[in-house]
């Protein structure tokens, strides 16, 4: 394991056994791949806290299923790539972090937004490509940035966010600056050059990074077998002088343990980290994808492992649970979406006069 | 003759064809085993192999240098680059292992491949789905650029390629994927490479143009003919290196009066290079200065609907500044 | 004035002086701290410290990645590609990353970044020291390229990149390094982006070039004056991105008669625009076609010396060309 | 370290004391951070093999230096990138190799050539740039290629060549053909993206590739340090999923054992190795290059284990050496080359219209 060499505390990682590796169907080649979760043990969160963060769970499942509808519904053109079943990276290495700190999200992660604290309207406006989209309609639906909350804004070439971020995270150094840099990729993005490239770097100077590679084991149709041949993706970390950590990317708490280690890391000066989250996109690689390459028994597998009931599981054997307040935050939550596109319906679209500028900051 | 097929499926029966021909074919590329985004590659790993039909990890310079590697010990590739926005990974490899590794070894090495990217917009691609990148390779001594615009040539200019000895770049404009449809011949054909094509005899004006712009030009020119009687000769260059400068400077003789029309950014698009050709060898032959109309220069291109529109290239478009042309 | 310093020493006390006077410069780049193989960065390291003259690793890629994310939090970066032959491999974060961040996200990022890098041959580099590949870039909306030829040009030009809020591309060609020297103000200076100069005067035909190219420009027109009592105008484009219209348009308007000189390959080199430019523009003020007088289209450049001989571009080359060109 | 996942034999490399890691002088911070010498224990060699192994040691070492000499001699244009106190890299790897066996040599490898059995006189050819080069004066001096010894024609940038021996070994898979391909690269090269995924691909396909890395500390001027956080180069092997082996680069035996388990490997369709050769260059990255950042006392320390003398130990000591037999070997050496320049000084320069040639194979 690539930790070996950067002993670190955390217990949940190490416990991880490993997801099946080939396409096979998770169920048949190797059942119930769950790590041990790390339901809260170590982990010390008020009650008020873990209600936010289920909170936040639920918000970014809900934003993401409505982006899907309003797709399917034509409300909007392009193409989204949804997040469910992986919101747990986002929420796990996100709550609790600066709003000043930056984000490298790439094509998947718009809910980070949504756990960084982005209204719900500037998120959705993104989809319509209408003016009150902090891109006014420039930059592609669910490749959300937003400037104010220190989120890039992603470029659909593979790893450009990790390379940003990095950069960011360099000149954060070297202004003496303790805020930190999320970033987030795929399987498939560890493949390519500009994400060697950058996490190289990282380690030479060891920036307030936190890296989350997000393996859903597909990268569009091409399986892992195919993408790598490493044990695990976190085995990459040693040879970048960080410490690789391999998590369960659909249990909550284990996710933020890991990262809470990580962000304090970063924050200390002490360096980079690698976490790789062991999750599944429960759709295709976008809604135009029916994903008939995967096998049903492996998408049903994953299914069960949906991080958010799973987070409801801890805080019900907490005595946290309640099905009222489930209730009013759902509707809550709907509100904001439903008042969210109301108002991006009505945001019009940039005139056409938009096209020309931007390109430069001087002319 | 056939049944008439899409320029998707031309593309796709010219490689079934050649996998078939030649048992040292093989193509490498994301996301293509399961026939790809837009199933150009359909059927072929059934068919052949997963051997032969290689889902690449998702990295742009080792498809093309892994491409290249194997044809110097025989065998011939298929390089797929999935949008060619995603080509400027791979740019190191092509423009410095693929386009020179011959010259450098005074052709005692000896690369083939072919490289095949879709590219173009006005399908709500937005910033990275819908670039070009095509004059960065016109420029590169050692490449060959081919970019068709009809199913027929699409077929035979492929299979120009793979049966070739050289270096191809080989550009696969989106919008006509479905949008064009033509019989094609049963038996086996093929397009040379480095030869235009006239599309439409015309006798007043000019339209050079390639991929996507053909559709475009043919409108204008049929628009052109109605509603001001000005006949226009629709030529398509097929192949942007090298370019074929007897049939530009033919029609430029037998017009006097040419236009060049792409989607492409105008500067340093390769109207330019056509312009420059033109003025340079048939200046006596020109009563009005070669016209671009392209898109403008801007990045290529944004997605809300209305900035795609402001980019885009349209026969409307084209018309109003033909008028200009004609008017010169 | 001060005493004659050569063109790499004006850059270098380009960036001596922006180092003293924006605590926020910074350089990252290979083999830069110790001054680099053409001492461009000597002293920086000693005099402002291993923290803002930074040894990257060999990556080109995150050189030009790291300094962009860099610049979101306000630093300004230097990212220097110690040949531009090797900025193939950061092609992918220039074009995609650095050239559309602005755009993409409608102004709200501001990256800022100059990428110094050295081209050019003649000085025996063979085909992996003494490319140019600016056209590319030319290409790029977002993107600000740069060429001095003059010292003066050259410092006050990089002041103006470090000083300024877009991403520029700055061109040095290798052979003017220490070739050129020139008296320089004692005072801070800067020269305009975008704004071309006339560095002769004439009235018989103009000559339009940029980099090295004006050094042999200068050279063909003391003979052309000499030899054909021909009176050259010599126009140094200094910025290729965006090019002066106005200053182009205007000696042609001058001269009625026009040629680019440049090392770079002849198609789709920065001629190609330039000539496309001006026959569009100007197209009743040339009494002869716009003439490119350019390298080969072979790869740029081969070692051997008769071969570079072959490629390169020098006076009695262009002579001889101007030569027709007066004549026509 | 990376051999950990992917456990071999070889005691060689596990015995393997770290050089250091910055840019301090190494006599200071690790004195003799020398390998136990493999020695031949479990190597074995026959008598006549060993003296090959020395003569192609001393032909290389012999080569190079004239090189040197003739480019400070003003004889030939261009630069010269010596690969002086390395040449137990290339004669360890190559010896016995077949002649269809691939070769991707990087700009300091041009020695590589004479282990691969290539005539003395091609080489001297290639720095003369004259028409009896096999590239006709195409390329700069040193970056040697001949197709028909299959060494590939190295381009400059760097780690190109491992992207081509990667495929090249890609062909051969697909053809079922169990030659091999050896690659070469500097400490620097592995920062790039190209390497990165060209090994990653070699990965994924088992691909008969032996991947050799000269870690010799610098990239022209630029430390280790600022080059890789990782402890060793050979760690990044774990996150391509083949073995990493780090070796004492001018033990030549020991270079020798561990490139035979790579070899076998690589033959036998088992997949690529990556092995680290700690190694250093006596002089400049090239002949314009002081190189007065290296701290003198390194570079006497480093002197220090030059591979020849300490090969010519391991004869001695098992009773092959003989003076006189290497005063013979030395003159017929000398001669060879003496013969290579007279040659290379007569053939002429390629005529200008060659210019034009080889761009295309088709008009
Ligand atoms: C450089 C580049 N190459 C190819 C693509 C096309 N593409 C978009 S997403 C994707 C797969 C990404 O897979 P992964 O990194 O695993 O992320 P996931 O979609 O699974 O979240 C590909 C190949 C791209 N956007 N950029
Ligand atoms: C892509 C690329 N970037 C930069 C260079 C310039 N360059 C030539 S050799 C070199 C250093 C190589 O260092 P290393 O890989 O350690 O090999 P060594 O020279 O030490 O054998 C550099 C930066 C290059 N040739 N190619
Ligand atoms: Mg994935
Ligand atoms: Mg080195």
């Amino acid at each position: 394991m690539a930790t070996k060499s950067n002993a670190r505390t955390a217990t949940v990682a190490k416990k991880e056994a490993r997801p099946p590796r080939n396409d096979k169907p998770a169920a048949a080649s190797q059942p119930a791949a769950v790590a041990a979760s790390a339901s809260g043990a170590s982990v010390e969160l008020k009650k008020d806290q873990l209600l936010e963060m289920y909170y936040l769970l639920l918000k970014c499942r809900q934003v993401d299923e409505r982006a899907r509808l309003l797709f399917r519904q034509g409300k909007f053109k392009g193409n989204f790539y949804s997040a469910v079943g992986q919101e747990a990276t986002h929420v796990g290495t996100l709550y609790g972090c600066r709003k000043t700190d930056w984000v490298g999200p790439s094509h998947r992660d718009m809910v980070a937004a949504v756990v960084k604290g982005v209204p719900t309207r500037r998120i959705i406006a993104q989809l319509y490509a209408c003016v009150e989209s902090p891109d006014r309609g420039k930059s592609t639906p669910a490749h959300f940035g937003d400037a104010e909350y220190n989120i890039i804004i992603p470029s659909s070439t593979i790893a450009a966010q990790w390379q940003l971020v990095t950069g960011v995270a360099f000149g954060l150094k070297m202004q003496g600056k303790d805020d930190i840099c999320f970033a987030y990729c795929g399987d498939g993005a560890t493949s390519t050059g500009a994400w060697h490239e950058a996490t190289n770097f990282a380690g030479v100077h060891k920036l307030g990074c936190v890296y989350v590679v997000q393996n859903n084991l597909w990268a569009e149709s091409v399986p892992l077998r195919l993408q790598s041949a490493a044990k695990t993706l976190a085995d990459k970390a040693a040879g970048y002088g960080m410490p690789g950590v391999v998590v369960d990317g659909n249990d909550l708490l284990a996710v933020y343990q890991v990262a809470r280690e990580a962000i304090r890391r970063a924050r200390a000066g002490e360096g980079p980290t690698l976490i790789e989250c062991k999750t599944y996109r429960w759709y295709g690689h976008s809604e135009i994808d029916p994903a008939k390459y995967r096998p049903k028994e492996e998408v049903e597998e994953w299914k069960k492992r949906d991080p958010v009931p799973r987070f409801e599981k801890v805080l019900r054997e907490r005595g946290y649970w309640s099905d009222d307040w489930k209730k009013k935050i759902e509707a809550e939550i709907k509100a904001e979406i439903d008042d969210a596109v109301a108002f991006a319906e009505k945001s019009p679209y940039p005139d056409p006069s938009e096209a020309t500028q931007h390109v430069y900051a001087e002319e | 003759m056939g049944q008439a097929v899409t320029f998707i499926k031309a593309i796709n029966q010219a490689m079934h064809e050649e996998f078939e021909r030649d048992p040292n074919l093989f193509i490498l590329g994301e996301d293509i085993a399961e026939g790809g985004v837009f199933l150009a590659t359909e059927g072929l790993r059934e068919k052949f192999g997963e051997h032969r039909v290689v889902d690449s990890p998702l990295a742009e310079a080792i498809i093309v240098g892994a491409c290249t590697g194997a044809s110097l010990v025989g065998m011939n590739p298929i390089a797929e680059i999935q949008f060619v926005d995603f080509i400027t990974p791979a740019m190191d490899q092509i423009v410095q292992n693929v386009a020179k590794l011959r010259y450098r070894s005074a052709g005692t090495f000896q690369p083939h491949i072919t490289i095949r990217t879709c590219c173009g917009g006005g399908v709500g691609g937005g910033l990275f789905h819908s670039q070009d990148n095509v004059s960065w390779f016109m420029h590169e001594a050692g490449l060959k650029v081919v970019y068709p615009a009809t199913p027929y040539d699409a077929k035979g200019l492929l299979k120009s390629c793979i049966r070739g000895k050289d270096c191809y770049l080989y550009f696969e404009h989106k919008k006509l994927y479905r949008s064009v449809k033509e019989e094609l011949p049963d038996d086996d054909f093929t397009v040379p490479i480095g030869k235009a094509a006239v599309k439409r005899e015309g006798k007043d004006l000019s339209i050079i143009t390639f991929g996507y712009g053909l559709q475009v030009s043919l409108a204008a020119a049929e628009k052109m003919e109605a509603k001001h009687g000005v006949s226009c000769e629709v030529v398509d260059l097929r192949t942007l290196r090298p370019l074929d400068t007897e049939a530009i400077l033919g029609t430029v003789r037998k017009t006097n009066r040419v236009a060049i029309v792409h989607e492409e950014k105008l500067t340093m698009g390769p109207g330019a290079e056509v312009a420059a050709l033109i003025q340079e060898n048939a200046f006596d032959d020109l009563d009005a200065p070669v016209m671009r109309i392209t898109g403008p220069d801007i990045p290529k291109m944004p997605f809300s609907p209305p900035l795609e529109d402001y980019f885009m290239i349209n026969p409307d478009k084209v018309v109003a500044r033909l008028e200009q042309l004609a008017a010169y």
